[in-house]
């Protein structure tokens, strides 16, 4: 199972903090799975933004990285400090 | 020491605990940030945090600054979660020997905090709520660092 | 408030009084000074102001600080008088709406404090009793103010 | 009647921290009042020193100031703050 974790604003857009899926059928790789929740949730294209990050298992990614299943995924929104 | 709580903290009890554990450091500098009222327009202020990896981020600054200045303690106290107008929003505190590493120290610090740190930040008032977005002023204070 | 008393104060509660004064000001900045061991060769520290004159020319460098920075509030308490190891000397808080006043001003009345106020300053410890000079790396701290 | 104050390391070499007395006979000024007392309190010239600065009334002092003989006189070596 994947852990996806949305930040910020992002989770006013999806709807929700947290999820825990199976891998959709089909995605094997971070880009690919993000386009698919950007379709799931309706989000606009909001996760392919080039001002939200992404982390699989709390490590910052920018390469299309092949996905596991295991993985916890989180998306950030622009961080402003506290 | 470094805490994320998402419960109200005592800013005075955590400087006396730190006094008392760096009595002989011969220079304490802290910084206490709380939740401005901005002339009565804000109710409240919501932090949201990324577990784990937002401690990492200000461990690192700690680490960072232990490399740069000579320290006897720091101690970074940071809430999460909703607060209102005056509630203590986060806590540095260094010990040093001299004078200016415990004022720098503390300086840096807060600037990581205040615009570096993984946090999202929400706030309520007259006008609705927003996620607010790092200030230009914030990145200009950051910038200092670099060219120490 | 400006306080300089003869007998050991207790910074923690002064800090929460001016905290609790300025509940309401965003950022609040402290120092506190110690009596330093000096790798255990210091015993005592021992001050002596010019009552009047010595809190005169305190009062100065808090007016300068109010002129340059937007503060809403000022506190330093400083002792004089015989202290040991570890006792509090010196306690400067300020507060301010915005992050910087709050620190550059605490900054500088430390700095102050520290090369021009009117204090005359014997130590006594392994080698003896001597009145202490100001350091050369003080007048530099303080000359920073200058190009500001 | 004059109130003198000797500060730091001053109050060492004068042995007192503090005297009041009259004017002493002939002695008009400041700089005539430090000569006495450098003479009287053995102090070897330390009140001529230029790094002991002169107050009366609390106020600095550079020229030689005429005395009325009620004020109040502080001499003080470097200051070195807190």
């Amino acid at each position: 199972m994947i852990k996806i974790l949305y930040f910020g604003r992002l989770h006013e857009s999806a709807g929700r903090r947290a999820e825990t899926m199976a891998l959709p059928e089909g995605v094997t790789t971070i880009s690919a799975l993000k386009h698919w929740l950007n379709t799931a949730h309706e989000l606009d294209g909001a996760l392919d933004d080039p001002s939200v990050k992404t982390m699989i298992n709390q490590a910052l990614v920018h390469a299309d990285i092949p996905l596991n299943g295991d993985e916890e995924i989180g998306f950030l929104p622009p961080v402003g400090g506290g | 020491m470094i805490k994320i709580i998402d419960t109200p903290f005592n800013p005075v009890i955590e400087l006396e605990a730190f006094t008392k554990a760096n009595s002989d450091a011969g220079a304490i500098t802290s910084f206490l940030g709380q939740v401005r009222g901005e002339t009565g327009s804000v109710h409240e202020l919501y932090l949201e945090q990324y577990p784990g990896v937002t401690k990492a981020g200000i461990q690192d600054a700690v680490t960072k600054a232990n490399t740069r200045w000579t320290l006897t303690g720091v101690v970074v106290i940071h809430r999460t979660g909703a607060m209102g107008v005056g509630e203590p929003i986060v806590l540095v505190a260094t010990a040093a020997i001299h004078r200016r590493d415990a004022f720098l120290s503390c300086d840096y610090l807060m600037d990581y905090l205040k615009t570096e740190a993984v946090f999202w930040k929400r706030q309520t008032g007259a006008h609705g709520t927003k996620w607010i977005e790092p200030r230009a002023e914030d990145y200009k204070d950051s910038d200092r660092w670099d060219t120490l």
